[in-house]
């Protein structure tokens, strides 16, 4: 946290107060580290309702899960910088004191993790660290934390959960772990829900039944979900919006049906190019992007992407040396990159979508 | 895991313990008795350590019987075990003594059986193992923790360099500094080998052990704070410490309920091998400092060919080790539910 | 003996700190694993300190020896014959302009000298107790690991048996016993050194052999050697040439860290008797000879013992720069 | 650390020179109301009638054993008066008075016949044991018995066994010979009868009754090697309890009569001796008066040494000769030191002063010897056949070592030799010595390694055993002798009469085996003369130092200390210049 942020005038703070359940402005998470400044997290902003589901993707270390960390207040704090806004029904969390977001923790947000089994004490039942959740919360008797507990394991589809409840972590599958988790993410009812990589070590058969779970779970609490993947997928089956990042930054960012249908982005492009379809023939290949995601410390000048990016010339030498805006080009529908919208249009529809 | 399957689990592991003391115990015979016969020496040659001062023929012949050198090695070894079994008999002179068992066999220089020498000297150990492991213990620990938890702060700098210094620095160089200053300047506290039993003087005791006590813990200290930092830093940096803490859980909750149970269990394990192997002698703490202990009377029976004396401290330590180890092991289980003795 | 755990002492101790904690690792990605370490350990001031002393003290080691005087010649003169030692210099040290680190109580030889002479025995055999201990830690360890099943039990066993031993105790024994005798044409220090490296290093071999052990348990379920072995290799070459280079990291990292417990050991023996045979001079020896003496000579003692920890203390501050720089856990 | 543990001290010179005062150091008297610097050398101080108070001594190690019959210490020896009798005993007396033997438990010293080979003494009537019998002569048979003749009682020295006849069927002691006449060759014709017979005349057997084997001990309470913690008393005072490693107490003998015993005081009312006790403790605890006396007499730690010269102390410190030459023998059978030349190159070049330095320095080693027979034992004469000078800077000069290197050159090793040089690992001043010695030869270019054995197996093992010398090529051996009897006898014969080489444990490690030698020690033992048997053995140390074998290295010498608290103390070279325990007592 900056000290511009700590002593941010009361007044501007009301005027800026927005009208969406989640606003994240102009977000920058960066890490100084002895080989550079890490810059995880660039200027990162979008907005997300309750009842909504927003998905961020992107490849790994594009500064997804640290954005998600940022907005729980997880990111070590002794070695972060943040800076910007994040407001979460009308409360800003960067300018709060860690005490303040602890208490929101839990409760009005929480988190699901990628991989169960090491996100739960492998020393305490599960039962156990529900209940902890709960009480933390909530000032209740353990005997009602419990009743809660199993109740919760119940709701997310764990059978004899007044047995398992008693059970540790390395004692269930991968899937009931994963349904244990969501039962302690949810245990406090948060209003907004992330859920990073949900499913990504899991099975398929089991990740659908997750998946599941998290969309009727979703409707029965009206939460706001985020959910984090690489796994357009999943996007596609759960989200309403989609928001792909790019080294550390927002490069597009659309509802579901125009990301999939109508994509403005070159990476956008190469994420749809390297998704394995079922209901395409098989002996079309799959079109891996080049080359490998960019160092966050030494990112590329101009368009972050555009070492990678086949259309990079087509921008006159632009795309090396000016970073390019994230702009909004159609309602509720926004890209960052050089290239003239016709352009890129004509490219999707010639080259990519016939592909795909 | 019921109690019988712990109860089965220990007894197996005390059937371990005595096939390694027996190893252990095969592994002394063999460096005392066989070893020398490689190197060149005759029965007679060894003999003649034990005889006094008139080697003559036949006394080294009647010291050969006597101490039943003149059999093969295998079969020394089979008596000494039977003497554990069964117990010993021995000629002192117009009578033949009787060692009970567990009869670890008598000394080949005083002909004093070894069993109660043993005794004798475990309290000396005792007291300066078990009051050093205390202090470093908890000042090892909380240091660590401490450090950890400030990471990069001029404290943790601070005492990780110290930590740093106390594991490079050799016991018998501080046992000794801290002798010339404290004692032999400062006269605050009493100088090497004041030890007295707690039994005869409890004030003198403390007083005689402070020294060595904060001699030994220094060192062990410096480790164990090395030890908890690191074991610290690394739950810290666990997916279920995360998680502790994204479900709102105050920090201090996080810390002592989530990241030092799962810390410390390491710990456990090198707290519980050190200990052992101290309380089997802290050789060099002994020696700098003369405490009586096991470590000294095991010296001295090194030095002196004294086997029976040498074995009897061998497996006196290992048996401590072993023993710590097993409770170190029944602990953990108990501790981390993810392990299973078997 | 079945034991459930294999968190020993030397395990823990080699968990490496979380450097990156709180990073993405995938950050500074595109540099090989050896540039990295060598960015990272040229920042670490300390570690470079630590390396530099190293560096200065083999020099020493190798050529201190040809520039300083002879260690075993008596100044008698500088002694002072009622109080056995030396008469100037401060503290009774003997320290003067002839003399840098002064000289020994009652027979006055030079300090400097037997220090420096002191220096390569004790890094000799720390050395060579260091390589045997890798050996013979590396190819067991990675054999328990690679192979499993009952070979790994054995060696497990093994291990566990050393572990319990007082090992101290055999050290001397073992010294003791070969103390006259006459092995290979050696004897006398020729011989003694040779002991002192095989006791050493022949009983340090598991701390190391555990390490590499859990090393191989671990690389042996990954994807190249997978690959290597569908197709076709033999073990000795997934050994040798698949395993082996993944392990370079940390039997580095252990070597150097194995290095300094090596010199304590040496001069823990010296010590207590069983080192080096004088007139050879001998860091542990010098201390032993100082228990009765610094009270009216303490600087005898004082000099001898910062010897060894300022070298235990360099190796230890290399050894961990290492570590932190190659983070064997990063891979 | 280690202290020295008189191996074999039971004696020390007669004539106690002069000098040997004036050796004791320029003597200042010191300052305060003591009885000054080494006034107990040659007279008992602070003599004390006053009974009660308890004696409190220390050892930082212990017995061998305390059983009478089973010890070697000098100490222990001097100790066991307390609580046992023998037949004779040193007169309690300082300096050279207490090298005269008196009558103990026998009422006179013994009445040789057949030409010195039959010794008879009588019991003095009416001695009983603390358990309130009688001592009867066939006790002291017993234990001599016992102690020269078991299997299990190995410590103690084996003279009787040596010089007394054997039954035509080897004896074999008393626990497996259970005849009731045992040893023929000692006749009991009465309870306060006994005769030895001896193989050869010898003229100083007095001397051999007066060790600790002769306190007699009852068969019937005989129980071995546990007798040492079963101690039966004939003496003032008996054994309370002995724990081995922790204290011995000794208490009055109530039936222990003054009118027996004409030379013991029995001053005290206990005697408490702590047993391996720190040694620097045990000076500490002296200095500060919490304790009487180190029992050892050895001397004070390197560490207390700068304390007790201080002039506020150094009116308690005596520093007498210990009775011990420090040496180096020379092997007769290893080349080149077979050749007279090169020993004697050797005499030339060692560097005593630096072995003197090693060892402790003037005061705390002793003085540079240049004689076999130190100056506290009857028949030493001064001479120097081998005369060296010393350069201010140490080391020996340059005319000198000339001197050594023509010998090397006549020896047929003008660019001097390679040798080995043993000491015992784990005595550090020993090593120390070796050291000095090796840097001074090598100026001549002998060039010796140091190989090093464990005290324990020193003599029995190794140096004591030619054949392993000998394979080994070990030519130098450093040792330290004391002799176990006052004479010259005594000293001498062990280390270089021919007929004490042994395959093992042997002390004569130079195997000097000269018939003129050997001849010249059966003459003086068979002379009843003793004015005559002294001239003897200083004629026989010189010849001995003709043959170049041994290289005399140091008079030992030692610091005690002797606190205000104990009375009547007096310096006995009877047990080689330790103080006297016989009549010591405690002013409070």
């Amino acid at each position: 946290m900056t000290a511009s942020d700590e002593t941010a005038p009361a007044e501007f703070a009301e005027r800026a107060r927005p009208s969406a359940f989640l606003e994240v402005r102009d977000l920058k998470i960066h890490f100084p580290t002895d080989d550079g400044v890490v810059k995880s997290v660039d200027g990162l902003s979008f907005q997300l309702e309750r009842g909504r589901t927003l998905g961020i993707v992107g490849e790994s270390g594009s500064g997804k899960s640290v954005t998600s960390l940022g907005i729980l207040g997880l990111h070590n704090r002794q070695n972060a910088r943040v800076s910007g806004e994040i407001w979460l029904d009308g409360q800003e969390l960067v300018g709060s004191t860690p005490e303040q977001v602890r208490r929101l923790r839990g409760r009005q947000m929480a988190m699901i993790f990628q991989d169960p089994l090491s996100s739960m004490h492998p020393f305490y039942t599960v039962g156990k660290q529900i209940i902890e959740a709960y009480r933390v919360h909530n000032d209740v008797s353990k005997a009602v934390a419990r009743k809660h507990a199993i109740d919760m394991l119940g709701r997310v589809g764990i059978p004899k959960p007044d047995q398992r409840v008693d059970d540790y972590p390395h004692q269930f599958s991968g899937g009931m772990r994963q349904r244990a988790m969501i039962a302690m993410a949810l245990s406090c009812d948060p209003e907004l829900l992330i859920a990073d990589e949900p499913t990504t070590a899991l099975d398929v058969t089991v990740q659908a039944q997750i998946l599941d779970l998290i969309r009727d779970l979703q409707e029965e609490f009206n939460s706001a979900v985020i959910m984090i993947t690489h796994d357009l997928g999943v996007v596609a089956e759960l989200s309403d919006d989609i928001l792909v990042m790019y080294a550390g930054r927002c490069v597009e960012y659309a509802a579901v049906e125009d990301a999939f249908h109508r994509p403005l982005h070159p990476y956008t492009w190469g994420l749809l190019g390297s998704m394995p379809r079922l209901d395409r023939e098989r002996s079309e290949r799959l079109m891996p992007i080049k080359g490998s995601p960019p160092s966050l410390i030494n990112v590329p000048d101009g368009c972050p992407f555009h070492p990678r990016c086949p259309y990079g010339e087509l921008t006159g030498g632009k795309a090396d040396t000016e970073r390019p805006e994230l702009r909004e080009l159609e309602p509720g529908h926004k890209a960052a990159c050089h290239l003239p919208l016709e352009q890129r249009r004509e490219i999707w529809n010639a080259e990519i979508a016939p592909k795909l | 895991m019921g109690p019988f399957n712990v109860l089965a689990y220990i007894i197996r592991r005390l059937i371990g313990a005595v096939l390694m003391l027996l190893l252990v115990s095969l592994v002394t015979f063999g460096i005392f008795f066989w070893m020398p016969k490689l190197a060149g020496q005759t029965t007679d040659q060894i003999a003649a350590s034990y005889v006094g001062k008139a080697p003559t023929a036949e006394a080294i012949a009647a010291t050969k019987e006597r101490l039943h050198l003149d059999q093969p090695v295998v079969l020394q070894y089979g008596h000494y075990l039977k003497g554990i079994v069964a117990g010993q008999d021995f000629k002192a002179g117009p009578e033949v003594d009787h060692c009970p068992a567990p009869c670890l066999g008598y000394s080949f220089r005083t002909s004093q059986p070894v069993l109660p020498q043993l005794i004798d000297r475990a309290p000396a150990t005792l007291s300066l193992a078990a009051g050093a492991a205390l202090l470093w213990l908890v000042s090892g620990v909380t240091i660590g923790v401490l450090s950890a938890l400030r990471r990069g702060s001029f404290l943790d700098r601070a005492a990780m360099v110290i930590a740093l210094g106390g594991v490079s620095l050799p016991i018998y160089f501080t046992g000794l500094l801290s002798l010339a200053i404290f004692s032999y300047n400062l006269k605050i506290f009493p100088g090497g080998g004041s030890y007295r039993p707690f039994s005869e003087d409890p004030l003198h005791w403390f007083e005689s052990l402070v020294l060595p006590w904060v001699t030994l813990a220094f060192l062990y200290a410096a480790m164990y704070a090395r030890l908890t930092r690191a074991g610290m830093l690394e739950t810290l940096g666990e997916d279920y410490i995360r998680t502790a803490r994204a479900k709102g859980l105050p920090e201090k909750t996080v810390i002592t309920k989530h990241a030092l149970r799962s810390s410390l269990t390491p710990i456990l394990t090198v707290f519980g091998l050190d200990l052992g192997l101290l309380l089997g002698g802290a050789v060099l703490t002994e020696n700098t400092f003369s405490i009586p202990g096991l470590g000294q009377l095991a010296i001295a029976a090194i030095n002196g060919g004294d086997l029976p004396v040498v074995l009897g401290v061998t497996l006196l330590a290992a048996t401590f080790v072993v023993l710590l180890n097993l409770v170190v092991d029944v602990l953990y289980a108990a501790i981390d539910p993810r392990v299973r003795l078997g | 003996m079945t034991a459930p755990i294999e968190v020993t002492g030397s395990d823990a101790e080699a968990q490496p700190e979380a450097v990156l904690a709180g990073i993405d690792r995938k950050a500074i990605q595109g540099r090989s694993l050896w540039q990295i370490a060598w960015l990272r350990l040229k920042r670490d001031k300390v570690a470079l300190i630590g390396g530099g002393i190293v560096v200065f003290l083999i020099l020493v080691a190798i050529f201190g020896p040809f520039l300083v005087q002879d260690p075993n010649v008596f100044h008698q003169n500088l002694n002072d014959p009622t109080f056995n030692r030396p008469k100037y210099g401060f503290w009774h040290s003997g320290i003067s302009g002839d003399h840098w680190l002064g000289v020994e109580p009652s027979n006055g030889r030079d300090m400097l000298a037997r220090i420096v002479h002191g220096a390569r025995v004790s890094l000799l055999v720390a050395f060579c107790a260091t390589l045997l201990s890798v050996v013979i830690g590396v190819v067991l360890g990675v054999v328990a690991g690679y192979f499993g099943g009952w070979v790994d039990t054995i060696i497990s066993r093994a291990m566990d048996v050393f572990l319990a031993f007082p090992l101290l105790l055999f050290a001397i024994a073992l010294v003791g016993v070969l103390a006259d005798a006459s092995v290979f044409g050696l004897s006398g220090n020729g011989l003694r050194i040779w002991v002192l490296m095989f006791v050493i290093g022949f009983f340090n071999w598991p701390y190391i052999g555990r390490i590499i052990r859990g090393q191989t348990l671990s690389l042996r379920e990954r994807e190249f050697v997978d690959a290597a072995r569908s197709m076709g290799a033999g073990s000795f070459y997934i050994l040798f040439r698949e395993l082996l280079p993944n392990l370079v990291a940390p039997i580095l990292v252990y070597s150097t860290l194995l290095i300094p417990t090596n010199i304590l050991f040496e001069a823990a023996l010296s010590f207590l008797g069983v080192g080096v045979i004088p007139p050879k001079p001998s860091w542990g020896g010098m201390l032993s000879q100082a228990v009765s003496t610094y009270s009216v000579a303490p600087m005898f003692m004082v000099i001898p013992g910062l010897a060894i920890f300022i070298t235990v203390l360099a190796f230890n501050l290399f050894g961990d720069g290492l570590r932190d720089a190659l983070d064997p856990r990063a891979k | 650390m280690n202290k020295i543990r008189p191996l074999a001290v039971l004696a020390a010179g007669v004539v106690v020179s002069a000098g040997l005062a004036a050796c004791g150091g320029g003597d200042d008297g010191g300052s305060g109301s003591g009885p000054g610097y080494n006034s107990a050398i040659d007279k008992i101080v602070n003599t004390s009638d006053k009974k009660g108070g308890t004696l409190r001594l220390a050892d930082s190690d212990d017995f061998d054993s305390p059983d009478p019959g089973n010890t070697y210490y000098a100490w222990s020896q001097n100790f066991a008066r307390l609580y046992g009798r023998g037949l004779t005993t040193f007169k309690p007396a300082a300096g050279k008075d207490s090298l005269q033997v008196v009558p103990d438990l026998a009422t006179g010293l013994g009445t040789p016949s057949d030409g010195g080979k039959t010794w008879t003494y009588k019991l003095r009537t009416g001695v009983q044991y603390d358990d309130g019998t009688t001592v009867t002569s066939k006790d002291v048979k017993y234990a001599v018995e016992r102690s020269n003749f078991s299997d299990e009682l190995q410590l103690g020295p084996k003279y009787f066994k040596q010089y007394l006849i054997d039954n035509p069927t080897p004896y074999k002691g008393p626990y497996k010979d259970k005849s009731p006449e045992g040893l023929k060759s000692i006749e009991t014709p009465d309870d306060n009868t006994i005769v030895f017979k001896l193989k050869q005349a010898f003229s100083e057997f007095d001397y051999l009754v007066g060790m600790s084997q002769t306190i007699p001990v009852p068969q019937a309470k005989d129980t071995g090697l546990k007798y040492e913690s079963a101690i039966v008393s004939s003496g003032p005072y008996k054994v309370d309890s002995y724990q081995r490693g922790k204290v011995m107490t000794l208490s009055r003998n109530t039936h222990w009569r003054q009118d027996t015993d004409p030379i013991r005081k029995a001053l005290p009312d206990k005697i408490e001796l702590q047993l391996k006790q720190n040694a620097d403790d045990i000076d500490n605890r002296l200095l500060s008066g919490a304790l009487d006396m180190d029992v050892t007499g050895v001397g004070v730690q390197a560490g207390t040494q700068a304390k007790v010269l201080n002039a506020d102390q150094k009116p308690y410190v005596d520093n007498p000769y210990q009775g011990f030459l420090r040496f180096m023998s020379l092997n007769v059978n290893v080349k080149p030191l077979d050749n007279v030349h090169c020993r004697t190159a050797v005499q030339y070049a060692t560097d005593k002063v630096a072995a003197q330095s090693a060892y402790g320095g003037p005061l705390a080693g002793g003085d540079v010897a240049t004689t076999v027979l130190p100056p506290s034992v009857d028949g030493y004469r001064k001479f120097d056949l081998y005369p060296q000078k010393y350069q201010s800077a140490g080391g020996v000069d340059q005319a000198t070592l000339d001197k050594a290197k023509q010998e090397l050159a006549a020896c047929g090793k003008p660019q001097g030799f390679t040798t080995k040089i043993s000491a015992r690992s784990d005595r550090p001043k020993e090593v120390a010595m070796a050291q000095a010695i090796q840097q001074g030869l090598a100026k001549v270019g002998i060039k010796v390694d140091i190989v090093q054995f464990p005290a324990g197996d020193y003599f029995n093992k190794y140096v004591g055993a030619p054949k392993y010398v000998h394979d080994h090529g070990i030519g130098m051996m450093l040792m330290a002798w004391a002799a176990d009897w006052p004479t010259g006898y005594g000293f001498l014969s062990q280390i270089t009469d021919g007929r004490a080489i042994k395959p093992s444990g042997g002390n004569n490690l130079a195997e000097l085996n000269e018939k003129s030698i050997n001849d010249a020690f059966d003459a003086a033992i068979s002379n009843t003369d003793k004015a005559a048997r002294t001239k003897a053995y200083g004629d026989i140390d010189e010849a001995i130092m003709k043959q170049a074998v041994e290289v005399p290295l140091i008079y030992a010498k030692a610091l005690l200390y002797r606190p205000k608290n104990v009375t009547n103390a007096g310096i006995t070279l009877g047990y080689g210049g330790m103080y006297d325990y016989l009549n010591m007592g405690v002013t409070k």
